[in-house]
């Protein structure tokens, strides 16, 4: 793209530059916009749980244009800082929040070969990026000078260090099947139908889903797991203080985490990309179009990024569905189910995956099927399970 | 069971409020300019300060890491205290060492004005007590002054009533259901309690035209009979109200988290129950059996003859309703926070029934609903003191007559007062997130406290 | 002298070394409070880290026969997990220290037993 | 003037890891110290992902800023009492410090430019660095012993030499873990005297 762009610009600097901004302003507009989406969606979910409309004035019949409402009020309240606030962090904090759970997209691909920043270690950049977001939680709980702010700091701190464990255990499971931590390989390592998902894939990878499901919920400070923030023992935890643009940044950090927790969670078990039935591989096949085609290509990179969207947001859905049917768990009770439940069990389900593949390398169907099948599907095979076997192999 | 403490003694009730725990030290009670020069109070609250360690120090788990306690004000302006009640919670960490309520931020001196104005005119002062069941707060002064004046209503008049405050009974419930939702962190229930309400409050609304402060019932009768058509009306409430109790009890008594958040946690025994005067939903979940409108004085307990119901309390074991809702999870224990929100929940179960079974004595019963007192009704020169039945407790009140139409003395003995009162005994040890638990299930509410 | 004109090579990224390594050993020196004291330890080794992966860099000495290669990453690695343990137990440690003197001053610390 | 962008990203981050260090040791407070340790801890995972060393800076991110940090605020906020800490150190020491610190810093920087400067081909072309190539997986698979960069130029026939992986430092890493863990969770662990009046609920667990 940047040669292309050279060709008219005349200048390969200003052509990277000019695509480098052009993907940074791409990827941070889905996520803005998504986040805005999500503020929508959570009135409005909770408002057809709670047998109420939600927003039904703003921008229209169903309140689209609600979150930029919200958006310009929060702009126009006064800003306070609390006369005992260590002011320097106060204001730091919510930027370090952002930022962390704004820059685990740069390395999320959202289509076959669509990712700004296509890194080896992708998915371990996303977890580690995604874990930093306590690190602005603390500080504002600290910063703020309040005692209640201090509680949900505390509360954060050991939650969110506790539950980072089990959730990369549980990530490791689809890593280690999938044989490379590049979101891009494993995402096209779940190419053809819905059976091809991860998470169908043996049945410890399916319980590994539900253990990180839990998990992420928990680490993005979600209910039940929304201690840190608890209104009703905590006022509003480490956000008591702030008001105004401040507590919509954390608000938008929040929300975008959400979303990065979710899509993980696409890559690893449910697909990537790729929707439940091949059926942009199937239409081509049907109309005789050429797959290898760059505008067929583009196509099926676009509706891939649609179903990767739709899936991501489907994810975010069901945490807001959650938040609006339970109560919140005690801060004891979430430890105790983060340390004697998830984390045990995703021990187990990273071992019960080793010895399967160990025991299946090349599938269930193939060790039922005998040689032959293990053969074809061998050949048939997406490359990283090649790899995979080539490391193996080297390692014999 | 000795139940000499949650006695209607007349006696007693004229005293300054003392809960009968001497556990509780008085001047915490007496209210925040009492506080004020003390390590609670606003200006020492700093975790440097020097803690007065009143009453006998805390034994609690300890841990060698050496942690500062704080003094952490809870209230006025929290969520979920309910209204303008204030806190000081004593914490190391997240383990709560020592609650103090600090109360009095809603006193409007409801009593002295009782002394400058009539027996009826004191009626909507009563309503603002305990805002969220004003037929019950009117039911209870109503019913002493009739005591005092030793009038008493005609049948038909009576049903009316138990009509009524049953159905305000629902209505408290379920702000006490919906609320305790809230304070555990789910928000849901607490809509569709109040969507409910609603409905309870539009039926009220067409009875006086009030929503909240209805000065309804009043003494010697109620203001104005039923408008025509109203008990289709609330009968067809009732039959959609009925299903979503169950919804209830899903999202609520039943659910895994919520069990896990209420289910011993708070454990009041009886006897500490009964020895803070304790009363209403908050005595019966710790398995009392004793309920006014079973073992209350005649002028009250004649309303509820002929009526098919039970004292809903935990005995021998189990609850005495048929009812197909959700068993005593394991791990409850009696006298904890489940089972105060179960009483609750099976009150009212029970007190649709009682509204169906008034609703059919009411439209059978022939004659008057009974005429209110004059405004210039003398009062005879004696005293009468009568404790009924209300959603949160037991609600008395005493009335001083001496010959002319204004009472000498008016006085409210709160049920909620009483209530609130064990709260320090049962947070101690508790976590932070317990105390808005504990405090939800004892459903205070801060005007019938403060008064 | 054009900085963000030229392409940066290893010395660039020994000079940061260096600067980390110093200020670490500053905060070192200076610092009272263990916790300070910690995090000079900290920068210390970051600043080691960043000479690993400088030289064990393709991108930045590839041509060169004295390159780390993945070696230089791999120590990297085993530097930065044994940070994170000392830091565990350097934090245990003055745990306890407070415990016993009600101070995290290490100028406090001249006695041996708590 | 064309910025080149590789290395307007590494003076971006080297002068954010050199000016947060230099932060941290003029703070006195000891949670803006942990704060400014914070940034400059991930600048210099920034200047990884520059080196190419990608899975590193991850690391980098999870483990140091992501985990030790935390670590660190936890034991500001065990320890420190407010008002804040901040313990003055004597004017003498810090000028012991300062000169102590600048030769060091004269020394390393002497070694540091003694090392010839010159850059990769790659570099010098200006292209971006290997971000691409892998790191992690041949990085894994040196812990376990085997090193895959290095068997595509040699017959496995005389693999014993320059092949030799780290399982066993793996090996002692891991157990020295272990062994950091249960000694770190033994120092700092609660001694709990539970005296006869305990509270009245357990605080590990509510019951089912």
């Amino acid at each position: 793209m940047v040669d292309f762009l050279a060709q008219y610009l005349g200048s390969v600097w200003l052509a990277g530059t000019l695509w480098a901004l052009v993907q940074v302003v791409l990827v941070l507009t889905v996520v803005m916009i998504s986040v805005a989406f999500f503020t929508w969606l959570e009135r409005k979910e909770s408002a057809r749980i709670q047998d109420r409309l939600g927003p039904t004035r703003v921008g229209g019949r169903f309140g689209w244009l609600q979150p930029v409402a919200d958006g310009l009020k929060l702009l126009m309240k006064e800003d306070l800082i609390p006369a005992a606030a260590d002011r320097v962090l106060f204001r730091a904090a919510p930027y370090v929040s952002f930022c962390a759970a704004f820059t685990v997209f740069v390395a999320l691909p959202v289509a076959s070969g669509w990712v700004a920043l296509r890194l080896d270690a992708g998915v371990f950049f996303v977890l580690a990026v995604a874990g930093l977001e306590v690190l602005g939680v603390v500080l504002a709980g600290y910063a703020s000078g309040s005692k209640w702010s201090l509680f949900g700091a505390m509360r954060e701190a050991a939650q969110v260090v506790s539950y980072e464990v089990p959730l990369a255990l549980s990530a490791v499971v689809p890593v280690m099947v999938a044989g490379s931590i590049d979101p891009v390989t494993i995402g096209d390592l779940q190419a053809g139908g819905f059976w091809n998902w991860l998470v169908f894939h043996d049945p410890f990878t399916f319980a590994a889903f539900f253990v990180y499901f839990t998990c992420a919920v928990a680490s993005v400070n979600r209910a039940p797991f929304d201690l840190p923030e608890a209104e009703s023992e905590l006022v509003a935890g480490f956000m008591t203080e702030y008001s105004g643009f401040r507590w919509r940044v954390f608000f938008m950090a929040e929300y975008a985490s959400m979303l990065a927790v979710s899509f993980l969670l696409v890559f690893l078990f449910l697909g990537a990309w790729h929707g439940p039935l091949p059926l942009v591989a199937g239409v081509y096949a049907v109309l005789g179009i050429p797959a290898g085609h760059p505008l067929a290509i583009f196509v099926a990179q676009l509706a891939g990024a649609g179903v990767f969207l739709v899936k991501g947001y489907l994810g975010v859905a069901t945490m807001i569905w959650l938040r609006w049917t339970l109560p919140r768990l005690r801060i004891d009770q979430v430890m105790t189910m983060c340390l004697k439940y998830c984390l045990p069990l995703s021990a187990a389900m990273f071992l019960g995956a080793a010895v399967w593949l160990y025991a299946f390398p090349a599938g269930v169907t193939s060790r039922l099927l005998g040689p032959g099948a293990a053969a074809t599907e061998a050949a048939g095979s997406p490359p990283a399970v090649a790899g995979r076997t080539a490391l193996a192999e080297g390692e014999r | 069971m000795a139940l000499e403490g949650a006695s209607t003694d007349v006696r007693r009730a004229p005293s300054p409020e003392v809960p009968l725990g001497a556990e509780v030290r008085n001047e915490t009670i007496a209210g925040p300019q009492a506080n004020a020069g003390q390590a609670g109070g606003l200006e020492a609250d700093r975790p440097t300060a020097p803690l007065a360690t009143q009453g006998k120090p805390l034994e609690v788990a300890e841990f060698d890491v050496r942690t500062d306690e704080i003094l952490v004000n809870m209230g006025p302006q929290h969520p979920s205290t309910h209204g303008v009640l204030r806190l000081v919670l004593r914490t190391d960490g997240e383990v709560v060492l020592e609650v103090t309520p600090h109360i009095g931020y809603l006193h409007r001196c409801a009593e002295k004005i009782g002394e400058n104005v009539t027996a009826r005119q004191w009626i909507p002062y009563t309503d603002r007590m305990d805002y969220l069941a004003g037929m019950n707060m009117n039911l209870g002064f109503a019913l002493a002054v009739e005591k005092l004046l030793q009038i008493e209503v005609p049948e038909k008049g009576r049903h009316l009533r138990v009509l009524i405050a049953e159905l305000n009974r629902i209505a408290s419930h379920l702000v006490a259901a919906g609320t305790y939702g809230l304070d555990l962190g789910s928000f849901t229930p607490f809509m569709y309690c109040f969507r409910e309400r609603e409905r309870i409050l539009d039926l009220f609304e067409l009875v006086c035209g009030a929503r909240l402060t209805y000065s309804y019932i009043t003494v010697g009768g109620v203001t104005a009979d039923l408008p025509p058509g109203w008990l289709q009306k609330c009968e067809s409430f009732l039959d959609q109200f009925e299903p979503v109790i169950d919804e209830l009890h899903v999202l609520l008594t039943s659910q895994a988290v919520f069990i896990r958040r209420t289910a011993g946690i708070g454990i009041l025994p009886a006897e500490t129950a009964i020895q803070y005067g304790c009363s209403g939903p908050v005595l019966r979940g710790s398995g009392v059996n004793w309920d006014l409108r079973r073992d209350g004085e005649p002028i009250y307990t004649r309303m509820y003859e002929g009526y098919r119901w039970e004292v809903i309390a935990q005995t021998d074991g189990r609850y005495p309703q048929d009812h197909p809702y959700p068993p005593v999870p394991k791990g409850a224990v009696l006298g904890d926070s489940w089972h105060r929100f179960y009483v609750r929940m099976l009150e009212v179960v029970q007190s649709v029934g009682l509204v169906r079974q008034a609703i059919e004595k009411y439209s059978r019963a022939r004659g008057p609903v009974g005429e209110p007192i004059k405004q210039s009704q003398k009062l005879p020169k004696a005293e009468a003191y009568l404790e009924t039945e209300a959603p949160k407790g037991q609600m008395g009140f005493l009335v001083v007559g001496d010959g002319t139409p204004v009472p000498r003395r008016c006085r409210a003995r709160s049920s909620s007062f009483c209530n609130l009162s064990v709260l320090s005994e049962l947070c101690r040890g508790c976590l932070v997130a317990d105390v808005p638990a504990i405090l939800g299930s004892l459903d205070i509410v801060l005007g019938e406290v403060d008064r | 002298m054009n900085l963000l004109g030229q392409p940066v090579g290893l010395v660039h990224y020994l000079v940061v070394g260096a600067v980390l390594f110093a200020c670490g050993v500053v905060c070192m020196a200076v610092k009272r409070n263990a916790v300070g004291v910690l995090m000079g330890i900290e920068l210390v080794l970051n600043g080691a880290n960043l000479n690993f992966v400088a030289l064990g860099s393709r991108f930045l000495r590839a041509d060169s026969p004295l390159a780390l290669g993945l070696d230089g990453q791999a120590m990297a690695l085993f530097v930065i997990v044994l940070a994170a343990a000392e830091a565990a137990v350097a934090l245990a440690i003055a745990l306890n220290y407070y415990n016993t003197h009600a101070t995290i001053d290490v100028d406090e610390a001249d006695q041996l037993k708590g | 003037m064309a910025v080149h962008w590789h290395s307007f990203f590494f003076w971006l981050m080297a002068i954010m890891a050199c000016g947060f260090a230099l932060a941290v040791v003029f703070s006195n407070n000891i949670v803006r110290m942990a704060f400014y340790l914070i940034l400059s801890l991930g600048a210099v995972s920034g200047l990884f992902f520059l080196a190419g060393a990608d899975f590193l800076g991850a690391m980098q991110l999870m483990i140091y800023v992501g985990g030790t940090v935390v670590l660190l605020v936890f034991g500001v906020m065990l320890t420190a009492r407010r008002p804040w800490v901040d313990m003055q150190t004597s004017g003498g020491q810090w000028v012991l410090a300062a000169v102590v610190g600048a030769l060091l810093l004269a020394v390393l920087l002497q070694t540091a430019f003694s090392v010839p400067p010159w850059q990769s081909s790659a570099a010098a072309a200006g292209a971006l660095p290997p971000a691409a190539e892998p790191t992690a997986g041949p990085l894994g698979l040196a812990m376990v012993g085997v090193r895959v960069e290095r068997m595509a130029d040699r017959p496995a026939a005389e693999s014993s030499s320059g092949l030799a992986g780290y399982l066993l430092p793996f090996e002692i890493v891991s157990v020295h873990l272990v062994v950091v863990l249960v000694g770190a969770a033994y120092l700092a662990r609660a001694r709990r005297r539970l005296s006869a009046a305990a509270p009245a609920r357990p605080l590990e667990e509510a019951p089912q």
